[in-house]
């Protein structure tokens, strides 16, 4: 079929606007009810869902973290046994790893990637859906395990012998193997999906230097997560071995190794962190221009730093096992490589601080999340370069210094960040403004609550506090500062309540707030808030890193797109010049079916290796179901 | 749980509550890890009656009021595990597959598969050269390696058997069910 | 915002081949992942082989036989692979039918093969940590083959229905025989470890 | 928020003196490794605070600089962005100053941890769920012991470390940095203590149920006490004088307790729980819960699983008599 064969009608030059965003509407429409819901593949639905299941995920491990604390206030306190305490720890960490931390940050560039590039949905948009299915399946295993004492009790990081087949007793640590699997499924996904979209959908005319930093920032932690979780699933899956059918993966009496799943673990676990920190910075370099009122300084060496980060990434795994006895010369080099992360890390504070120091800020509540996040995670960052010193690391390693260190790091420099990226966002995202008055308040529960909960976490470290302990005796002095920190942490919950209180009731209430009510420079702002199903009437036409801010007024736009299929535009990978006009796949029940299929097949092959073979089966139908083509419009080439 | 569900007026919600529960109770007490167990259950469950003939019996009411514990609990059974290697069975009975003393892997044995036989022979001893285990383990522990025995003598494995163990390795581990792998179903009677 | 219509699409394809399709380049991000799934693999691999005092633990080398076999098909697999190919770019649909007929055999042949080659180790998964590991390779690689064996069958199947004679499909034909060739280049680097590695 | 940086400003000061002393702190040290990481930690620490400080300060600088806030984008001025060029790049190049000092002062401190070979007094030490054992092998007569460490003061003491179970983590901050016991490998931690006294440890290492539990004492003596205290382990178990305790030890050897403990000089001589030959010169049982009195030897041996759930102590049935005879007997045991 070619072109000449479609009517003219149905090309977007040749019908009036209004009828060119009704016929839109109708091709990307997701249905109402219940069908429309589970089949829909439109990226900002798939974002929302991503994002409120990730917050709920974020509450359920905070009121973990209150039970913690409540425990761990006084000395031998009673409050939870040891069982109990080991699981909800283990609970806390792989649920905010898992569970929160990586999925939101996904669940952010879901959303906005494929508006600040440009196009009017994520590429590979059943795989997308697929994926969310995935995630929810693997959070709903891990908590229903935990509802029925099958809580992991192992760690986040389930050091084997003791998750291994000996000492973890029960179906634990499977539970906690597998929910790495649901969730590293719908991770890669996601990253495959982001990587495709800024490669092909960019707008044309978005070259690799007007790419906006978010989008940089998503695509260096998509790579990190390609590059980085197949180690995890290689261990998972070794653990899951080692314990149902007796492979010899970690026992060293058969010749495996015990320190093989450190290095595997650790090989994903330190890009894991700069999966969760990544965005988070692209999301500063997002804010902090539009709150200077002034372009970023330094966008190429922010991008090359990013990059630089994502590289060095896979270049410090073994600082997490310093004191395990590796040779030593090893161990300086990673001392070596860990301290240099420091370096892109400084290039961006600089940059930020310079494009504050050149710009007229104003302090609106995402600026002042961002504040809040210089500040914490600078000391975080200065831990962190503290821990990658060897002997510096044998007396904090595995202390409470390390908890406030990483805290610091992930609260500080991922969900502060994150949460000014909610308040700066929102209006995108519902069509309305979060309250800036209770958004002052948010941020100064939050700030002054995790600095008092975190801060004496680092002495507690040198005064020989371990971590992971659910109880400390009468005889070492750490009662005072551990119930400071438990009454400190009452009021970083309010924060966190406040800041929970303050979305869901701008959710219905909020003040509208227009296309582009912060005045910010990207695309996602040239089109409503929030955005209809096509997102963009006309795909946009870029030739500048700040389009909305070169041309206020007016959008350049690309005319001559189908509207009775879903059409978008592919670019090439480095101009951003149209290629094709290719067309994006329609709502479809089969992602959900196939994501039914594996759930049960991943959970099956807990109890039975059979379930891999059996289990396949249904998968493979539904896969094919999913690809035949069904003779839409969308079908056509 | 039972108070929750009587309180709950929407049918389909009693409905769904029920079968939550009647999935979940299996899965507790597969998992649970009781650490402690209080004194006068523990004497309560030495009160096995033996039949004269000293094969099969009843166990104690209180076996039964707690719903066969240690008999589907990973952690008893992993405990049990344990045992039987740091009580030195291994010095008669191998890895299960038998030395001087009898194999425990086939499940064929001489005194039967009946739980109070094999808490009996444990803690009284067999003549022939079965020690008496009465004052090396506590009743608790005899109940968690008889469990484990069970287990090792099964031809279709619980899933909550024990795992292999960290060591040299000389057969499947009880979750394979190594009797149905190395034995015929009907071995010879020694 | 207004709205200026500075640049005309219409006269672009519906669909672009190899790096104009973002299906081409999902395909190259799978592989990447696959890739790096094979190479920690090997990792893991030669990780226990640096620990171990004697290597294979406890068995002798692998027999060649089978996995040089296996090695053998899987070559000569490219050729028909990239005929398919060729074909599908020149849209010779009757052609890319018959080549997707014999890739499918292509497909099966190496999972018979692989039959044997498990055997062959000499060694079971569950006796040591070198049982464990070639098994997990062999089994890595098997499950790509199975998946893209599938994938050969699903499409070539298509390929008879009225779908066959759409330049999508054809496209799809071209990823799925890339990705046939991933399939092939990441056994060579696992024959090489697990066939000749032990007989260094 | 400048209100919640006022507050924790004048908190931190107190807080970070707290962190100074204590029975388990890396700052109360006792020997050279321990000062030479203590020295090295303050040393980069101080330079990480003035940096941090530092860059607060340009921070502050750059919000206060221009408050009339601005709603118009502003244009860029292409010779202040040169300036500011020049300053970013300077402040990157004290970054890889900085870490570069950091880095070589590091490795020299490794280098310097493990340096000396004198004539040290070696041990061999094994992590069990949730004890440890302690094996001396100086001089020709070896000895075991658990959870507690005797060491001359001034003589170089190097560690063997394994493991028998899981992973643990010998740490005792004030003598030097921790070392993980790991199954299936040999690790080894040395250090000097020149100061003598008590010095607590713990397990580092996450290592189960009771990992929070799982405390160590280093005793460190002069010469003469710590060879007195070698001699009396040497020794056989005292034999019990008192009736009490002469059926104490019937008890004890006719009762579970001797299928896991050994008591040199008697017929207990299992290895599965701690050497029990002199438990009653350890300052602590139940490694480091209790402190040794014949009142918590009977609390612990009456209930092990409420005083330290999950440990492998079973719970033994006992008579009150029994129970006293067998605590008598165990307080013996000098």
């Amino acid at each position: 079929m070619t072109s000449e064969a479609i009517p003219l009608d149905v090309r977007d030059r040749a019908i009036d606007d209004d009828t060119l965003r009704a016929r839109l509407a109708k091709t990307w429409a997701t249905p109402r009810g219940l069908w429309g819901a589970l089949t829909t593949v439109d990226h900002k639905i798939i974002a929302r869902r991503y994002l409120v299941t990730a917050f709920i995920f974020l509450a359920l491990g905070g009121i973990l973290a209150v039970l913690m604390r409540l425990q761990l206030a006084r000395p031998e306190s009673r409050v939870l046994g040891p069982d109990f305490y080991n699981q909800i720890f283990t609970m806390h960490g792989s649920n905010m790893m898992f569970l929160f931390a990586v999925p939101v940050m996904e669940a952010m560039g879901v959303y906005l990637v494929p508006l600040m590039v440009g196009t009017r949905n994520i590429a590979f948009p059943r795989l997308n859906a697929f994926s969310y299915w995935m995630y929810l399946a693997g959070g709903i295993t891990l908590w229903l395990s935990f509802a029925l004492n099958m809580g992991p009790d192992v760690g986040w990081f389930a050091y084997v012998p003791l998750s291994g087949p000996e000492y973890g007793a029960g179906k634990r640590a499977d539970f906690w193997a597998q929910m790495i699997t649901f969730t590293e499924v719908a991770a890669l996904a996601v990253a495959v999906e982001i990587v495709v979209t800024v490669f092909k959908q960019r707008a044309p005319g978005m070259s690799l230097n007007r790419i906006p930093l978010f989008v940089w920032s998503m695509l260096v932690t998509s790579f990190l997560v390609i590059m980085a979780m197949p180690a995890i699933m290689i261990a998972s899956s070794t653990l899951i071995m080692d314990r149902l059918v007796g492979t010899h993966f970690y026992n060293p009496a058969e010749g495996g190794d015990v320190l093989l799943w450190q290095h595997l673990f650790w090989f994903f676990g330190h890009p894991e962190v700069y999966i969760i920190f990544l965005p988070a910075v692209g999301m500063v370099s997002s804010m902090v221009p539009t709150f200077a009122r002034r372009p970023i300084f330094g966008y190429l060496p922010l991008v090359l730093a990013l990059v630089a980060t994502g590289i060095l990434a896979f270049g410090l795994w073994v600082h997490h096992m310093f004191v395990t006895g590796l040779p030593r010369v090893g161990e300086s080099f990673f001392t070596a490589s860990s301290m240099s992360i420091a370096v892109p890390a400084g290039i961006q504070i600089f940059c930020w601080i310079a494009t504050l120091w050149d710009g007229k800020p104003v302090f609106k509540t995402p600026l002042l999340f961002v504040l809040a996040f210089l500040f914490t995670f600078i000391i975080g960052g200065m831990t962190g370069v503290m821990v990658a010193s060897v002997p510096f690391d044998t007396q904090v390693h595995d202390t409470y210094f390390v908890v406030a260190h990483f805290h610091y790091v992930l609260i500080g420099g991922a969900v502060f960040p994150l949460m000014g990226a909610v308040y700066y966002w929102f209006p995108k995202f519902t069509g309305r403004l979060m309250s800036e008055r209770l958004g002052r308040w948010v941020v100064g529960l939050v700030f002054v609550g995790f600095n008092l909960t975190f801060f004496p976490m680092h002495i507690l470290g040198f005064e020989g506090m371990p971590r992971r302990v659910y109880t400390y005796q009468h005889d070492v002095p750490w009662a005072a500062l551990n119930l400071f920190v438990s009454l400190s942490s009452i009021v970083l919950t309010a924060g966190f309540l406040l800041f929970f209180i303050d979305a869901i009731r701008s959710a219905r209430r909020g003040v509208a707030a227009g296309d582009n009510p912060w005045g910010a420079a990207t695309l996602e702002w040239a089109t409503a808030s929030p955005p209809p199903p096509y997102n963009f009437a006309h795909i946009p036409v870029v030739d500048d890193a700040n389009p909305l801010w070169s041309a206020p007024e007016t959008l350049t736009v690309a005319g001559g797109l189908r509207v009775d299929r879903r059409e978008l535009v592919v670019t090439s990978v480095a101009e951003a010049r149209p290629e094709a006009r290719e067309s994006s796949p329609a709502n479809s029940i089969w992602p959900l079916l196939t994501a039914l299929a594996t759930t049960v097949m991943l959970i099956w092959s807990i109890f039975s290796p059979w379930a891999v073979v059996w289990g396949s089966i249904p998968i493979a139908i539904a896969l094919t179901g999913w690809f035949w083509p069904k003779g839409t419009p969308e079908d056509e080439a | 749980m039972a108070g929750i569900v009587r309180r709950t007026a929407n049918p389909l919600l009693r409905l769904l509550l029920i079968a939550a529960a009647t999935m979940a109770l299996p899965a507790c007490e597969r998992e649970e890890r009781t650490l402690r167990l209080a004194p006068p259950v523990a004497s309560a469950l030495d009160g096995v009656r033996l039949m004269p003939i000293g094969i099969g019996g009843a166990p104690p009411e209180v076996y039964s009021a707690l719903e066969k514990p240690f008999a589907s609990n990973a952690y008893d059974l992993s405990q049990g595990k344990r045992l039987y290697n740091w009580m030195g069975c291994p010095q008669c009975h191998g890895d299960g597959q038998g030395r001087s003393g009898p194999p425990l892997l086939d499940g064929w044995w001489q005194y039967g598969p009946d739980v109070v036989s094999v808490f009996v022979t444990i803690r009284d001893g067999r003549p022939g050269g079965m020690p008496s285990f009465r004052d090396k383990l506590t009743t608790e522990q005899i109940w968690q390696l008889t469990g484990y025995i069970q287990t090792l003598g099964a031809y279709s494995a619980k899933t909550a058997a024990p795992s292999r163990d960290d060591g040299p390795q000389t057969r499947p581990a009880e979750n394979r069910a190594p009797a149905a792998a190395l034995f015929d179903k009907f071995p010879e009677i020694r | 915002m207004k709205h200026r219509i500075v640049l005309d699409l219409s006269e672009l394809p519906q669909h672009g081949w190899d790096s104009a399709s973002p299906t081409w380049w999902g395909t190259l991000a799978f592989e990447l992942i696959e890739g790096t799934g094979f190479a920690l693999a090997i990792a893991v691999y030669l990780y226990l082989y640096s620990l171990a005092p004697a290597w294979p633990l406890d068995a002798p080398p692998p027999d060649l036989g089978p996995g040089t076999w296996l090695t053998a098909v899987l070559l000569i697999s490219v050729i028909p692979n990239v005929l398919v190919s060729k074909w599908a770019r020149e849209e010779k649909v009757g052609r890319v039918r018959i080549g997707m007929i014999v890739m499918s055999v292509f497909g099966i042949a190496p999972l018979v093969l692989r039959a044997y080659e498990f055997p062959a180790m000499h060694i079971s998964w569950d006796t040591n940590a070198y049982g464990s590991v070639v098994w997990i390779l062999l089994g890595l690689h098997t499950t790509h083959i199975i998946t893209d064996l599938g994938d050969t069958l699903v499409l070539g199947a298509l390929m008879f229905t009225r779908h066959g004679h759409n330049r999508r499909r054809l496209g799809d034909v071209m990823d799925n025989a890339l990705y046939w060739n991933f399939v092939v280049v990441t056994w060579l680097a696992i024959y090489g470890c697990i066939y000749w590695i032990p007989r260094l | 928020m400048r209100q919640g940086s006022r507050a924790a400003a004048s908190v931190l000061p107190a807080l970070l003196c707290a962190g100074c002393a204590g029975a388990q702190s890396a700052f109360d040290t006792g020997g050279a490794q321990a000062l030479g990481l203590a020295r090295l930690m303050i040393f980069i620490m101080a330079v990480c605070a003035a940096v941090w400080l530092a860059v607060m300060a340009a921070l502050a600088f750059a919000l206060w600089r221009r408050r009339q806030e601005a709603t118009e984008p502003l244009a860029i001025d292409a010779r202040r962005q040169r300036r500011m060029s020049l300053v970013v790049g300077g402040s990157v190049a004290a970054t890889v100053v900085i870490i570069g000092l950091f880095t070589v002062t590091s490795f020299w401190v490794t280098r310097s941890l493990w340096a000396g070979d004198r004539d040290a007094v070696k041990i061999d030490m094994r992590g069990y769920q949730w004890w440890w054992q302690v094996t001396y092998r100086d001089g020709n007569q070896a000895f075991t012991t658990a959870n507690e460490i005797h060491v001359p003061v001034g003589r170089l003491v190097r560690i063997r470390l394994t493991a028998d179970d899981v992973i643990h983590s010998f740490w005792v901050p004030s003598l030097t940095g921790k070392q993980d016991l790991i199954p299936g490998r040999t690790n080894e931690v040395s250090f000097v203590a020149e100061r003598p006294g008590v010095y607590r440890g713990q397990c580092a290492e996450f290592c189960g149920l009771q990992h929070a539990r799982m405390a160590m004492q280093v005793i460190a003596q002069s010469p003469q006490d710590y060879d007195a205290w070698r001699q009396s382990q040497l020794a056989p178990a005292a034999k019990p004088s008192d009736p009490e305790q002469v059926f104490g030890e019937q008890v004890f050897l006719s009762k579970p307790c001797a299928a896991c403990h050994t008591v040199r000089g008697t017929s207990a001589t299992a290895q599965l729980g701690p050497d029990l030959t002199h438990v009653a010169s350890r300052s602590t049982i139940a490694a480091g819960v209790l402190e040794t009195t014949r009142g918590s030897l009977a609390a612990w041996i009456a209930d092990p699983q409420t005083i330290k759930p999950g440990n492998n102590m079973p719970m033994v049935a006992l008579s009150p008599d029994e129970l006293n005879a067998i605590s008598a007997y165990m307080a013996s045991l000098k």
